[in-house]
């Protein structure tokens, strides 16, 4: 098997990646909940955060990328997990209504569907994405970003002119 | 019939897919064109609804480009706006060939935020349906490769135990398919009395029967091993990459499974081996699907075994309103990594649902691997990760 | 060439098996299965039951159910008291979840094993149980969701707080649909 | 009397058995997808078309009416001529091969000297419906479904005729009369026996000259959808149909008449005369029926491994076995 798995206890890996992290960077919060590394940090340093966890720490997997419309900003969660118990949950909160962030492509290339679904659904637009197009939506005549807390449902039936 | 380093010769295993396809360019020298061709959404082979955009070469794909959304529900915005309960008949329709497992996800992202402590009957009876959910979607996965291949018939022999496992599913949750089962706290409903053990006898035939219709049938085939030996091969590092998991994982030589790995429910308590391969391609990850099967009906023995007694819904109060916070769930569903990540403000329905679907993540390796392929060899690496459309499009 | 077909042949010997076994099709129209007796099927509304409580109007995640509710003194005991004049079920909607069924406080809705509901026009899914028919057209208002100001708690506005309520003017149907019990 | 003796004469003779051939290669067609329905529900479990007609033996007349009153679509930008040429150009090939089959004692259309040449001849024509149909719908699909069809009809002619040498070096004849003479006396008579390698090349180049699974690569639902007949309906489609199954007869049919001893009995005594073609049509079914199984039971080929196959094995295995048989003729 050409993938090494961490080894050893879990609680010892997971202060090791939060000392890693704490060491490298400038985490605005940081601490280990049960089996999470939960650390907080400034959307500038995402990419190079996860730079580390992949090629330092050896956090192989990005599980998923959540955003969060906070109606102002934004809240991206990035959930990475080490394959053997671990977790690091890298979070970071972008001000403003039209957000931008580093990609992370270069760094997790699973990111890349991830990261164009985020941009479909609230606009987050990430700088140096290889192609960053809408996944679900129509690529063309529509600008909305639909679960923006902005972008009000309609509750009518559908299939009212139908009946 | 077929030889080894052709095979190797056209698809080469490592390097990116522009890589692969750098050989020496005859075609701008006699001045000849690729083809375009749009393949879906409406085609029988495509899980449902999803559009291939492919550059062809002859009968070589130059490029694949995967358009989806045409089954797109916005099942995310939906479930911000229900109240909690109400969220997990909805979860039943993303991956609507695993529906246990999203109800799971969701339940236990909820259960998270709720830190509900649930009776063991509770917990042993989701893995029991898990399980019996597991069985009937690799089973018929194997069916719908073999369909994809031009054979018609071990899909309905696949079929006829998906029927039968739905009956059981039936008896205890009243639906075939959208179950409707799990709840925030626990389960719907006790077992009905006796099921345990119709379910062991079955299982009983279910191993002789899947031996010779499915096994013996379908992969001790000659066609069957030339179609998918070396097809959609892949390094341990790019799945990880692309971000495959589940079986095509484990097919690369990842040992890695959520239920050993990152336990829910009672797996820490049950006895099971996690199904490795190391040869990358879709044999071995539909080896992993036969491996999950026999260690699915041993799962469901113990479960039987150690059935407990006792209620099997945790009293969580009659409005749910869960703490502010993020609450994670994540299952391994039958196509890999299922996680939920639902955010509450502290009313009744959730701030934000996110589900993480492992149809979603895994069909990247359409645009990695598919290059330098054949035009038929898409549909066997499509039936390595073998996507359900509501689960790509939420 | 390790082996010359001896896989195909026995997957074909085994297909040749199948041939003469017993067949496992059931002719649905003649044949019907017993159903287990959970099935969820079609709902029914015992409407002597009924309290006109609202409860799976406002439970149900489609909003597939519509009741008109007066005060009318049923049962003779001289107190008006909630009475379901209107009740539809929308089976175009309905997706069988069972939640209505579960919440009911009198058991007057529940499943039936009834599950072949096919119509030339979609109206005609819609089941009327009251005396007086409820236009199955018109929504009941939904649950209607009141964020609390915790985006204050992180320093963010919320003003979007009630813009989630329906631009739909309320149903009459629902008329006596309370905000106050459904946020 | 004497008008059965007028229609004996010679043109009315052969107008009127080309009707009853005609007639019976259309029926054979319907016949044969109802065959294939039911095999293939046996096989898979279920029982099949049961509703029309008793236990559904109705089902082709319904399908044929239902073909018939279908609407004939051709895309907007097909090359119209082309288009509907096709299934024509595929169908009269494959019903003119079985006038030169014989169906008992004395019973050929046209008892050529040169059938089998004949037989090769016209069969390798269907290669063009294929490609017209293909090329006529202008639709990458069944541009791809075409491609593939000509390579393989024309890739698997090669085996195919090979595979016929033996049995006409052991003959010493072209005429399919005289090969199904040549086997009379009992099945230990037939070429099956001492061409068996051949019989099987021949039988697998007869599965890819019919595109049938495992070699259903111009069709290949999966990936091209129906292939080069992707476009058509209604009757044009039926027609294409009524080709492929009618193909699938005349091959099982050569089978039969080339290495099975076509109607002559397995044994001596079992001989009816006039209705040797009891024994013809019970050998050809059972062939049919081994085509259909294998169309249930296994899975396609790729084109790569398909045209392995066909050069890499087929082709060389033949060769050596003609070396083989020429040796052998010298030596006894």
């Amino acid at each position: 098997m050409a993938v090494s798995m961490p080894g050893g206890d879990v609680a010892s890996r997971l202060s090791g990646y939060l000392d890693g992290l704490k060491n490298r960077h400038g985490l605005e919060e940081g601490e280990v909940e049960g089996n999470v590394v939960r650390v907080v940090v400034a959307p500038e340093s995402v990419p190079q955060v996860l730079a580390t966890a992949k090629a330092q720490l050896k956090v192989l997997h990005l599980s998923f990328i959540t955003v969060v419309d906070w109606e102002g900003s934004f809240e991206l969660t990035y959930e990475l997990l080490d394959l053997r118990g671990g977790t690091v949950r890298v979070k970071t909160v972008i001000e403003g209504t039209e957000p931008v962030i580093g990609s992370v492509t270069s760094v997790y290339p699973t990111a890349n569907w991830h990261e164009r679904e985020a941009y479909d659904m609230f606009g987050v637009a990430f700088r140096g994405h290889p192609d960053l197009r809408r996944t679900y939506m129509w690529q063309d005549h529509f600008d909305h970003h639909p679960l923006l807390k902005s972008f009000d449902i309609s509750t009518k039936r559908t299939f009212e002119g139908l009946r | 019939m077929l030889s080894e380093e052709r095979r190797n010769e056209t698809v080469a295993l490592d390097g990116t897919a522009s890589e692969r396809l750098a050989r020496p360019d005859i075609r701008s020298e006699f001045g000849l064109e690729t083809m375009d061709m749009n393949m879906g959404p409406q085609h029988p082979a495509m899980h449902g609804l999803l559009r291939l955009i492919l550059e062809l070469d002859g009968e070589t794909v130059m490029r694949c480009d995967p358009v989806m959304g045409y089954l797109h529900r916005s099942q995310e915005k939906i479930a911000e706006n229900r109240m909690y309960p109400a969220v997990v008949p909805m979860t039943d329709r993303l991956d609507y060939f695993a529906n246990i497992h999203n109800e799971h996800g969701y339940v236990l992202a909820v259960e998270d935020l709720l830190d509900a402590e649930l009776p063991p009957r509770a917990e042993y009876i989701r893995v029991l349906m898990s399980e019996l959910m597991r069985l009937a979607s690799h089973i018929p996965s194997i069916g719908f490769l073999m369909l994809e291949l031009g054979a018609f018939t071990p899909i309905l022999y696949a079929f006829r135990e998906r029927e039968r496992i739905q009956n059981f599913l039936e008896a205890i949750t009243g639906a075939r398919m959208m179950f409707h089962y799990f709840r925030i706290g626990g389960v719907k409903a006790d077992l009905p009395p006796g099921i345990l053990e119709e379910i062991s006898e079955y299982l009983d035939g279910l191993e002789g029967r899947f031996q010779t219709d499915t096994v013996d049938l379908v992969t001790g085939s000659e066609i069957y091993v030339a179609r998918t030996k070396g097809v959609g091969r892949m390094t341990p590092e790019q799945a990880l990459d692309i971000g495959v998991t589940g079986p095509p994982l484990r097919g690369t030589g990842v040992d890695f499974d959520i239920r050993r790995d990152y336990p829910y429910s009672v797996y820490n308590e049950l006895d099971f081996n996690v199904v490795t391969d190391d040869a990358g391609d879709v044999a071995a990850s539909y080896r992993v699907r036969i491996g999950e099967v026999w260690q699915s009906i041993r799962i469901i023995r113990q479960v039987i075994e150690k059935m407990p007694e006792g209620p099997v819904m945790a009293d969580l109060g009659r409005r749910l309103r869960p703490k502010e916070g993020d609450g994670f769930g994540r299952v391994e569903s039958p196509r890999g990594e299922y996680a939920v990540h639902v955010v509450s403000d502290g009313s009744d329905s959730a701030y934000r649902v996110h589900y993480r679907d492992p149809s979603f993540c895994s069909m990247q390796l359409l645009q990695e691997v598919v290059p330098g392929h054949y035009l038929p060899d898409i549909m066997p690496i499509m039936g390595m990760i073998d996507p359900v459309s509501g689960g790509w499009d939420k | 060439m390790p082996q010359l077909g001896q896989g195909i042949l026995k997957g074909m010997s085994i297909t040749l098996r199948n041939l003469f076994k017993n067949k496992i099709t059931r002719q649905y129209p003649e044949y019907k299965r017993d159903l287990p007796d959970r099935t969820r099927g079609m709902l029914t509304v015992d409407m002597d039951r009924c309290i006109a409580c609202l409860q799976c109007m406002r439970v149900c995640p489609d909003h597939c159910i519509s009741i008109e509710q007066t005060k009318r003194d049923a049962d003779g005991s001289g107190k008006p008291k909630p009475y379901a004049v209107g009740f539809v079920i929308d089976d175009s909607r309905c997706m069988y979840c069972s939640l209505c069924v579960e919440v009911c406080p009198v058991n007057c809705i529940y499943h039936t094993e009834e599950f072949e509901a096919q119509a030339y026009n979609r109206l005609e899914l819609a089941r009327q149980f009251g005396e007086r028919p409820v236009d199955p057209t018109i929504d009941p208002r939904p649950p209607v969701k009141k964020k609390p100001k915790k985006a204050a708690a992180k320093g963010k506005a919320d003003e979007k707080a009630d813009g989630d309520a329906p631009k739909k003017a309320p149903a009459k149907a629902a008329g006596k649909s309370s905000e106050g019990d459904a946020a | 009397m004497e008008f059965l003796n007028f229609l004996n004469q010679e043109p009315w003779r052969f107008i009127l058995s080309f009707g009853v051939v005609l007639f019976l290669t259309l029926n054979l067609a319907a016949i044969l997808v109802m065959g294939e329905r039911k095999v293939a529900g046996y096989i898979q479990l279920r029982y099949g078309p049961n509703r029309v007609g008793p236990r559904g033996l109705l089902q082709p007349l319904a399908d044929i009416i239902k073909l018939f009153t279908k609407e004939n679509i051709s895309p907007g930008k097909a090359d119209l001529w082309i288009f509907l040429g096709a299934p024509i150009a595929m169908f009269i090939p494959v019903a003119a091969v079985w006038l030169v089959i014989p169906f008992a004692p004395g019973a050929v259309v046209a008892d050529l000297n040169v059938a089998i040449l004949f037989f090769v001849a016209v069969t390798s024509v269907g290669a063009l419906g294929v490609i017209m149909a293909g090329y006529g719908s202008r639709s990458n699909f069944s541009l791809l479904g075409a491609l593939r069809g000509a390579a393989q009809m024309i890739s698997y002619e090669v085996p195919l005729i090979l595979s016929l040498l033996g049995v006409v070096m052991l003959t010493g004849s072209l005429s399919l009369v005289d090969v199904v003479n040549a086997q009379g006396g009992g099945f230990w008579n037939w070429y099956f026996i001492v061409q068996f390698p051949m019989f099987i090349v021949f039988y697998i180049s007869s599965l890819a000259e019919t595109k049938r699974v495992p070699f259903d690569l111009p069709e290949g639902e999966s990936e091209i959808v129906g292939g080069y007949m992707i476009e058509y309906s209604g009757m044009t489609w039926a027609l294409i149909q009524a080709a492929e199954f009618a193909g699938m007869g005349l091959m099982a049919g050569i089978t039969t008449t080339l290495f099975l001893g076509g109607w002559q009995p397995p044994l001596p005594f079992l001989d009816f005369g006039q209705f040797n073609w009891i024994w013809f049509g019970i050998k050809t079914a059972l062939i049919m029926f081994t085509f259909q199984w294998i169309r249930w039971s296994l899975p396609r080929l790729r084109m790569d491994q398909l045209m392995d196959l066909g050069w890499k094995v087929l082709v060389p295995l033949t060769l050596v076995w003609l070396v083989i048989t020429a040796g052998a003729m010298l030596v006894f």
